[in-house]
């Protein structure tokens, strides 16, 4: 890990696990909402650096593009920032850090395979292509199943009930 | 410390932090934030591993990425829709409030 | 020599980038990716100043009178008026205001509209950042000025700002869709992703006059006439300029803004429409391909411009003509016609390609596009007549 | 068809666009400091007080009846009458101001006045460098000459003229 991908590497973890974190810690909703989005676009950044050019793409449209709007039409919708800030349960804390010294513990005992570090061939979206239609044509159909209920879904429960 | 260490370790604070949210915050919508964070740290793993594993030609964890995000984003419509659906009847998104099931 | 004049501003670079034989190879390449954006940012700012005293005298001579013509020359020096007006105005923050997202917003509107003018080629082996996933990459990008048009609606913590943002929301979330699935059938023809690979497939002259670009064929004018509606409603521009009515919304979400913020806001919306429509001439009007093969000895980046300025030109023209829609046509238009209309526009594509014999393709695409067309015309018409208008909410 | 009338409207806009390079008629826009359009004969901006022959001092009509400055509506006419040393009134005014910035240019003043003294003047641009004096016009402004008059006015000021000729004429037949 020479000095020269490092930099990189530690630019986009830095955003974002900023954007992470100011996510879960700031009080007014809007902007966690908005750091959300800076968090996603630091997970698209590593896709990128981790050659999965096409995954980045598609997490910026499918997560910042669409994701984070809805969630923003909902703190609209439901007016629910209405300024007084609800009161962190200091609780949870305790125990996401358990969680996190438990996994880092687990990494560090486990012996990851070491890898060609990156001599995969570069994801070609023609690879991604023919892999989804060869291998993995059933579950390309249950996923489209599974949006077009989950969009049938949304609707009806946010439909008007005609009284 | 190879490469794939410092990106689970990455994976790893950013599910903590997303799990986090998800207990501290009081509004339904701040659960949601945390939950989406916590998907895209497990997106982070798997193309992570895919990238350093053994048979990246395979691109398995690429696929499964894929496919998680898209039902995330059908899993994140319906929880939306379903806090509006809340919010209808009980004019808040304050999940201690809506504790009417309690016996 | 003339293809010399071709690729002029690619040997200037290679010029210029030989200047730095000595400096290590990762400086040469941030250097040569600084100069092409550069060069973006250039070109696209002289045409952006052009542009904004072009469309008021195009809207001008529309309406029988000149336009500006007091400041320099014909008025070509009105853009430099403009800016300095909007330099020197008080810019203004609402008490109210969430200052930061206030003053992030325009950074966010601008930056998506300038990412994309990254990926399309302007000329030949002169694309600024050639990605493999090029057109993903540009509606990627698109989707980003959604958020920032949020951002400016909410933080200005005003109803008319907001009702602006969430009109202007609904309205380009829900002309997302078309816009991606007429881009569809071009990709699949192309069989890439890549601008590059798309231009190169409109390769070709059909008896050295006819060109072969995806606009001539049936299905392709569909698609070109929907992407071209769908990407007036993403750029907000008439007849879908409802987010900044002025009549009843004052100037929607950028109601709050003065100064050089809204001046930014301004340029994104223009940088916007260059990139939209520098998408549709890559994907439907043969990118910078000559229209006929003895004209090729004209530069390919200077037909590249000449047809966004066609596009432009009829931007412009569209605003002169078509009254401002009602939100709910808006919707009904995305997603009773445009959708449907852009899987015909599939099918047509399908029938071409795979059709062996070329006039029989053709004209099998036409029929599929022609009877999608008509059927749908006559359910809409119809209904149109039939139902009263029902008031939802004003009773 | 769905887009029918899209294009009808279109074309018309396109006619409009081309014949505005082709049609000279169509660009009615007069450029307004350079070119100058000529103004009716009967448009009014202001009043003005008129002499006769050259010096404004002795060929001045107007005898300060006062007259004028009683039937201005928005009264924006002030006249003060001259006296000579022994303080007897002289038909002459000593001071005659008009503030055009309430004058509202009903032409009242020109009707009522018995002597022809006043008129409307076409002049239009009388924009100030400051709104309260620069507006008020003193008598040494008002004064024009009626070769200015018939200037500005040819058919209202030889018709002006020719009816005091006749009254001069009438009244010196009666009176020899």
């Amino acid at each position: 890990m020479n000095l020269l991908s490092i930099l990189p590497f530690a630019v986009i973890a830095a955003i974002t696990l900023a954007g992470a974190l100011a996510a879960a810690a700031l009080p007014n909703l809007v902007h966690a909402a908005l750091s959300l989005v800076l968090a996603f676009l630091g997970v698209a950044a590593f896709f990128f650096l981790l050659g999965a050019e096409f995954i980045g793409l598609v997490q910026v449209i499918v997560y910042v593009g669409a994701v984070a709007v809805l969630i923003v039409f909902t703190i609209l919708l439901t007016r629910s920032d209405s300024g007084r800030p609800g009161y962190m349960n200091w609780g949870g804390v305790p125990v996401a850090l358990a969680v996190l010294a438990g996994l880092l513990w687990a990494l560090s005992r486990t012996a990851l395979p070491a890898g060609q570090a990156g001599a995969a061939a570069p994801l070609t979206v023609l690879g991604i292509g023919q892999t989804l239609m060869n291998q993995y044509v059933w579950p390309l159909q249950a996923v489209g199943v599974v949006l077009t209920a989950a969009l049938v879904g949304a609707v009806v429960l946010v439909m008007e009930e005609k009284r | 410390m190879g490469a794939l260490e410092a990106v689970i370790a990455v994976s790893i604070v950013l599910f903590s932090l997303g799990l986090m949210a998800v207990l501290t915050r009081r509004d339904a919508i701040f659960m949601l934030i945390g939950i989406e964070m916590m998907l895209a740290a497990g997106n982070l793993n798997l193309v992570a591993f895919w990238h350093y594993g053994p048979h990246p030609e395979q691109m398995t964890g690429a696929m499964m990425a894929i496919f998680a995000m898209a039902v995330a984003a059908g899993e994140t419509a319906v929880g939306l829709a379903l806090i509006l659906a809340v919010y209808r009847h009980r004019r808040s998104t304050q999940i201690d409030q809506l504790n009417t099931l309690k016996g | 020599m003339i293809d010399a004049a071709d690729q002029i501003f690619v040997i200037a670079k290679r010029l210029l980038l030989s200047l730095l034989m000595w400096a290590p190879d990762w400086v040469v390449q941030v250097v040569s990716s600084l100069m092409n954006v550069a060069a973006v940012l250039g070109v696209f700012l002289v045409l952006f100043a052009l542009i904004s005293v072009f469309e008021r005298k195009i809207l001008g001579r529309i309406q029988n009178r000149y336009g500006p013509n007091r400041v320099g020359p014909f008025g070509l020096l009105q853009p430099v008026a403009d800016g300095i007006k909007m330099l020197i105005k008080e810019d203004i923050v609402p008490r109210g205001a969430d200052k930061a997202v206030h003053f992030l917003a325009p950074v966010a509107m601008v930056a998506p509209a300038i990412l994309a003018l990254g990926v399309i080629p302007y000329g030949r082996n002169m694309t600024a950042f050639s990605i493999d996933a090029g057109i993903l990459f540009f509606f990627a990008v698109g989707s980003a000025t959604e958020l920032a048009v949020f951002m400016a609606g909410w933080s200005s913590n005003n109803k008319y700002s907001m009702l602006g943002a969430m009109r202007a929301i609904a309205q380009m979330v829900s002309y997302e869709l078309p816009l991606i699935i007429t881009v569809l059938p071009v990709v699949m023809i192309a069989g890439s992703l890549s601008p590059d690979q798309i231009v190169a497939a409109q390769n070709g002259y059909l008896f050295g006059l006819v060109p072969k670009w995806f606009v001539l064929t049936p299905w392709g004018a569909v698609a070109f006439i929907l992407f071209f509606t769908a990407s007036l409603v993403e750029s907000n521009r008439t007849p879908f300029d409802l987010p900044e009515g002025e009549s009843e919304l004052v100037a929607g979400h950028m109601t709050e803004y003065s100064g050089f913020k809204y001046a930014t806001f301004f340029m994104a919306e223009y940088f916007g429409m260059f990139a939209v429509s520098g998408l549709a001439v890559t994907l439907f009007l043969g990118g910078w391909h000559a229209p006929a093969a003895f004209l090729q000895f004209i530069p390919s980046w200077i037909w590249f411009f000449l047809k966004l300025s066609v596009l432009l030109f009829t931007f412009i023209w569209i605003r002169g003509t078509l009254p401002r829609v009602r939100i709910d046509q808006v919707m009904k238009l995305a997603w009773t016609f445009m959708l449907p209309m852009a899987f015909s526009c599939l099918l047509a594509a399908a029938a071409w390609h795979y059709i062996s014999s070329a006039a029989l393709g053709w004209f099998s695409s036409l029929l599929i596009v022609g009877i999608a067309y008509a059927g749908l015309s006559k359910i809409l018409e119809a209904r149109k007549h039939l139902s009263v208008r029902t008031y939802q909410f004003a009773e | 068809m769905i887009g029918a009338g899209i294009i009808k409207g279109m074309a018309v806009t396109a006619r409009n666009f081309i014949g505005s390079y082709f049609e000279a008629d169509r660009l009615t826009t007069v450029q307004y400091p350079e070119e100058r359009d000529e103004i009716a004969e009967n448009y009014r901006s202001f009043p003005f007080l008129l002499f006769d022959g050259a010096d404004p001092e002795a060929g001045l009509r107007c005898v300060s009846c006062k007259i004028c400055e009683k039937e201005c509506p928005p009264q924006c006419i002030f006249i003060i009458q001259e006296r000579d040393e022994k303080g007897k009134p002289i038909k002459r005014p000593k001071v005659f101001d008009i503030d055009i910035s309430v004058c509202m240019s009903c032409q009242i003043c020109v009707e009522v006045c018995p002597f022809d003294s006043i008129k409307m003047d076409k002049c239009f641009e009388l924009s100030g460098p400051e709104r309260f004096n620069a507006l008020l016009l003193h008598k040494a402004d008002l004064e024009k000459s009626n070769e200015y008059y018939h200037q500005i006015r040819p058919i209202e000021a030889t018709a002006v003229d020719e009816a005091l000729a006749a009254a001069a004429a009438k009244k010196k037949a009666k009176a020899a």
